[in-house]
């Protein structure tokens, strides 16, 4: 068990899986002779060389529709989209084709495949490049949605996805890169679909996943030694598919829920879970889901504007404290 | 950049069974089409359908220059590349049908024939969405140092398309083995090459990658046939992609259902002419290497095949309803969803 | 007040407001020489000429794009887009740009165009061209959506649209062409960011669009006819604003819901419509939200499995007898 | 299609004023731009930003070349552009610092330059997202008759991506009044135009739509002046589409916080070597047309002009929180979301 950044805990994985499988080599822009934007494949052109270790022109579609034919072929590629913002110009292979191809011709072939791609927003980089769309691919049939909050996650997930025989949107995030935890050895492979509760609580359930999924848990601490709330933190970890069972019971035990998300509120992921929630645990329910998401707007450049946009920690404990107070439970938590 | 002679190099056939191989090959594209079109209007096959006539010679002459270990990837105008690439006709009209039996076992239909067998990897309906994925197949081969050729056909409108550009960059940037085709017949659906290509000989786009290319009079089988093979070779022994455009003509509307009011008599009355199948035909008869009488019996051995092909279709059970969610994944996972519409999400005492 | 086809109410007005303001034009795929794909704009381009009827290549991302352009310096673009698979191509432009422009550059300029097309599933066109993504730009915010279901709204809302000084998204759907209805006459725009009541009832909600809030609309005449239930019918007609309070009003009153939707359950456009209720409606709802949708799979051509994977008439019936059972409140309809 | 030469025509610049005009403008690019990377570190400025460091020629070359009534679409790397294109400075900087008085009243930030008021349209952060937008523009021109032209400028990586091919192709078949301008610096971010674009002479492209195009020496200032004027002629006269490479090299990293460690000394030096700011002023004074004293003035006037830009936008204030709904929309419409990250759905007693 090492204590490891995000960031090298998808490199050592990376490589690891490379040195595994002659099978599995990385595509994308910039990945080699810049060693990546955000320098998770640092180090590996050199080690594995060009053809394993592939530089893209600027082709999202391209350069992800070839990495869906070679996957068509038994190959097994690990795609790098440099932020899901431009993920939305590979939309068509990733949705139509790389999410089509084994059913659409009744399971002849499948396509192996991993896209890696950060989201998140909160680094003044405005509108176009802020955006959370991981919900274009939650939404999708035929594709898997991973969304790893913490290093251990990302490593375990990472090979997960690169051993699935099915695309895999594997979601990065910008905020969680110098985040460090401890990350077993060996190389056991989490299980897609699954979520995690990564914290036990009984007063309230915190949904969340990727950078929010951190968030939930600092406030979760935050909330038990200040005021003796006791909540509990459910990591979707997979957003497609969705472990609505994990999250139902643990709401059948709290009675009541937040959602949090880093994406705009109407239709985002939290919605799904919240009218999962609802819907699944309706008689244990007391008061409404609530969700804390991002303001519904283009998201602007200047700093106080972003910072206000974006949910915080701060918003969590607000709605967490408004929850309880409706199921006028606050001042138990409060000995 | 060479263009290749549009003269018919009818003489030069190695020899008269060679060709009559090919009209055999035509007319079975011919006759499938023509039954697919009436199976259509009896509500047999649904969705959209898109015909190969007037195309014949270009498919049979492509399909004779691609070894089977070759791979192919075309647009959703497949039934003919299918025929001759080796899917069985029976299942292949299965799959127009919609049927247990189909090559994509009901999955695709029509513009989705799939056989792995014969390594024809897909009909794709997206318009320039399989360009990038053969060009992938084609990165798989040269990964496995192998020795295989991808041909990715496509049609005139696609040339316009994005897709078209970022694969073409790659495919030379990348020393991959593949030949696109333009299979060009003039027309998208109702709009003429002029009116969507700036460049309307289509095959000198590939300068822009410095890739080799071809225009071939696509009437011609035998012209298709050589140039598709200088095109493979490049890519076989040199790593080298290469663009080959083929010119013909479209017999009928846009899909089954396409009326095509907006051409005029004239442009019809011209591509009439210029008919491959027709146009093989008499020339094996003026070239003394087929009997009209000879050539009517291939036609009725064809008509034989077609029939046994609907017969096979008809036949074919339905897929089961409780297959649906047997493909949304290669690998099962846990909460895959698996719910018809009316299935609560929660089931009662769940 | 005359009767006609949604796609004649689409016609006239397309052709009407190209009367009304110069500076609106036409462009798409096939829709002069070809007449539309689904004929919406025949005639068009023999009245009006190339200029304001313009044939494009195949090029989704170019035309969708330059018609934002084009809209930037005041024209007033209507971008037919054959069918909102396609659109994936163009979501870049959309979501990238159309959506951004106004509020990234400080609202210096907006972006008055409408992108028309179709959505739609069960004509068996298979798995790519049977989406309905209208999910990708209802959660997009600086794009309006709307999805009209009738012809008298397609009118109504049309005109809105083009008038707007925003990109509005306006989702059709192959299902709908030929139904017909009444359609006054005038040019009285609709208003975007609201929905209808489009029948009154006390039993029960169904909250639906496009397609499905005609589907709702015969299953409440049904239950009518058979059962003596009173269902009420809420058309969301704009999917972006949505009108929850219309929705919550009915929810009020019903006291259960069911939602309808053409798309993927998970995820889909129901589910923050569900989410909306359960949180809106908390102290009045009876029973759990259900929601009436697409299985989640890739639809396939053969006909019995994409009948079983479409939501039909009869699912909603089912469902809206398991909800009634569920609050004990089945048998006072049946008086 | 003619490549302009790439002698620098020093002598043949109508006179001493107007090149001691452009090395002025080149100036304040150069110091603005050293100034930007400065308060970058100082974290006034967040986010990607991109410096014309190197491109000072390029720019102040092109600006020359368009008319106060045409349109500008540019990439993220566009402070130069905005600059010389007649946006007060101190407005720009106002917009790095997310100032609410900055061009895009500090929602843009450096890759979002826009205003109205000198027809610059944007900045673009998105690769190829400004083509389809500058096309449109240009059509919107040509649908009203008028006589402006619209210069589309994009970096040299930008040559691989679809909207590239959909939007020249578009061009040409619509007659529209626009030059592409593409400034090849012959890097990606470490990506060099050899490793991403199968024909590394860029403006061969153009073949493809029949588009006139040239080439010519981004660091001569007079140089790409005189082959945008050509270009913005066939626009404005013709409505004749045209494509313009310009070549030149970049000082720094891809961004500010780039090292730029992928580079070698050589290449660095070669960079270095063909500094056009250094080049004009050696230059300048070996033609004798000014002094290095002379020329020391003019940067000293920079520098007051780039102090003051900081100073206006450090005084600038930061936007109101309470405008955060205001640009959402431009028609407005009941129900729209005005709703923070912690405010609750339903009002409580709503
Ligand atoms: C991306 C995309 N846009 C539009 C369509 C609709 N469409 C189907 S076929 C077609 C015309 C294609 O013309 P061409 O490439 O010449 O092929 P052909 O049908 O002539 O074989 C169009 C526009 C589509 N399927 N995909
Ligand atoms: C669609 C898209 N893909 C990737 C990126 C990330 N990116 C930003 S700049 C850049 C390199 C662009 O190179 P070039 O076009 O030569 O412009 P330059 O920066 O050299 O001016 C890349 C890959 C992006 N912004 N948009
Ligand atoms: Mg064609
Ligand atoms: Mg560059």
């Amino acid at each position: 068990m090492a204590v490891m950044s995000y960031r090298q805990a998808l490199h050592d994985t990376l490589r690891a899986e490379m040195l595994r499988d002659p099978d599995v080599f990385l595509m994308g822009e910039e990945i080699g002779r810049f060693e990546g934007s955000y320098k998770i494949t640092a180090g590996l052109l050199d080690e594995f060389g060009p053809k394993r270790v592939r530089d893209t022109p600027i082709a999202e579609e391209g350069f992800t529709g070839a990495a869906v034919g070679a996957a068509m072929l038994g190959l097994r590629p690990v795609v790098e989209i440099m932020t899901i913002n431009f993920s939305l110009l590979a939309l068509d292979q990733i949705v139509n084709h790389a999410a089509k191809i084994y059913g659409m011709f009744g399971g002849q072939r499948s396509v192996p495949m991993v896209i890696r791609t950060p989201g998140g927003g909160g680094q003044q980089l405005a509108a176009t490049h802020s955006q959370n769309v991981e919900l274009f691919y939650a939404f999708t049939p035929g594709l898997k949605v991973v969304a790893p909050s913490s290093p251990a996650d990302a490593k375990a997930l990472l090979i997960a996805s690169i051993r699935d025989n099915d695309p895999v949107l594997f979601l990065e995030n910008l905020a969680l890169y110098n985040t460090k935890g401890e990350v077993p050895d060996g190389d056991e492979p989490a299980e897609i679909g699954r979520a995690a509760v990564t914290r036990e609580g009984t007063d309230i359930t915190l949904v969340a996943y990727s950078r929010m999924a951190h968030v939930a848990l600092q406030v979760a601490e935050k909330l038990a030694a200040d005021e003796g709330i006791s909540a509990e933190v459910v990591d979707l970890r997979s957003l497609r598919p969705l472990d609505r069972p994990t999250i139902i019971e643990s709401v059948k035990k709290t009675s009541c829920a937040v959602v949090l998300e880093d994406d705009w509120l109407t239709y985002g992921i939290g919605a799904e879970v919240a009218a999962s929630i609802s819907d699944g645990a309706f008689d244990y329910l007391d008061a409404p889901v609530r969700r804390v998401a991002m303001a519904e707007v283009p998201l602007p450049y200047a700093k106080p504007l972003e910072l206000a946009a974006l949910p915080s920690a701060n918003d969590v404990v607000t709605v967490v404290h408004q929850t309880l107070d409706a199921v006028g439970r606050r001042s138990v938590g409060a000995h | 950049m060479a263009t290749t002679s549009r003269k018919r190099p009818a003489r030069s056939a190695k020899n008269a069974e060679e060709l009559l191989g090919y009209y055999r090959q035509m007319l079975l594209v011919r006759r499938f089409e023509e039954r697919t079109a009436q199976a259509y209007t009896e509500a047999k096959i649904g969705g959209y359908c898109h015909l190969n006539l007037g195309e014949e010679a270009t498919v049979v002459g492509l399909m004779a220059a691609i070894e089977e270990r070759d791979y192919l990837f075309t647009n959703y105008r497949d039934h003919g590349y299918a025929l001759i690439r080796g899917m069985d006709p029976g299942r292949v009209m299965a799959e127009l049908y919609g049927r247990q039996d189909g090559v994509s076992k009901g999955w695709g239909g029509s513009m989705h024939l799939f056989d792995t067998d014969v390594r024809q990897l897909g009909g794709y309906g997206i318009v320039g969405g399989q360009l990038p994925l053969a060009a992938g197949a084609a990165l798989a081969v040269s990964y496995r140092d192998g020795d295989e050729v991808v041909m990715c056909q496509m049609g005139d409108g696609t040339t316009n398309i994005g897709a078209f550009h970022e694969t073409l960059n790659i495919a030379t940037l990348w020393d991959l083995p593949i030949v696109f085709v333009v299979v060009n017949n003039r027309l998208g659906m109702g709009t003429t090459v002029e009116m969507s290509s700036a460049e309307p000989e289509l095959y000198k786009r590939a300068s822009s990658y410095r890739m080799e290319s071809a225009r071939v009079d696509g009437n011609d089988v035998i012209a298709v046939r050589d140039a598709a093979k200088v095109a493979v070779e490049r890519a076989r022994e040199e790593q080298r992609p290469y663009l080959l455009e083929t010119v013909s003509g479209r017999l009928r509307g846009h899909s089954v259902v396409d009326p095509a009011a907006y051409r005029s008599k004239e442009e019809v009355d011209e591509v009439r002419a210029q008919d491959p199948v027709a146009g093989l035909h008499d020339r094996l008869v003026a070239d003394g290497a087929a009997t009209a009488e000879g050539l009517a019996e291939i036609d009725a051995d064809v008509h034989r095949i077609v029939k046994a092909a609907v017969e096979f279709a008809e036949k074919s059970p339905a897929p089961e309803v409780s297959s649906l969610f047997d493909y949304t994944y290669a690998s099962p996972v846990p909460n895959d969803s698996r719910r018809l519409p009316a299935d609560p999400l929660f089931p009662v005492g769940a």
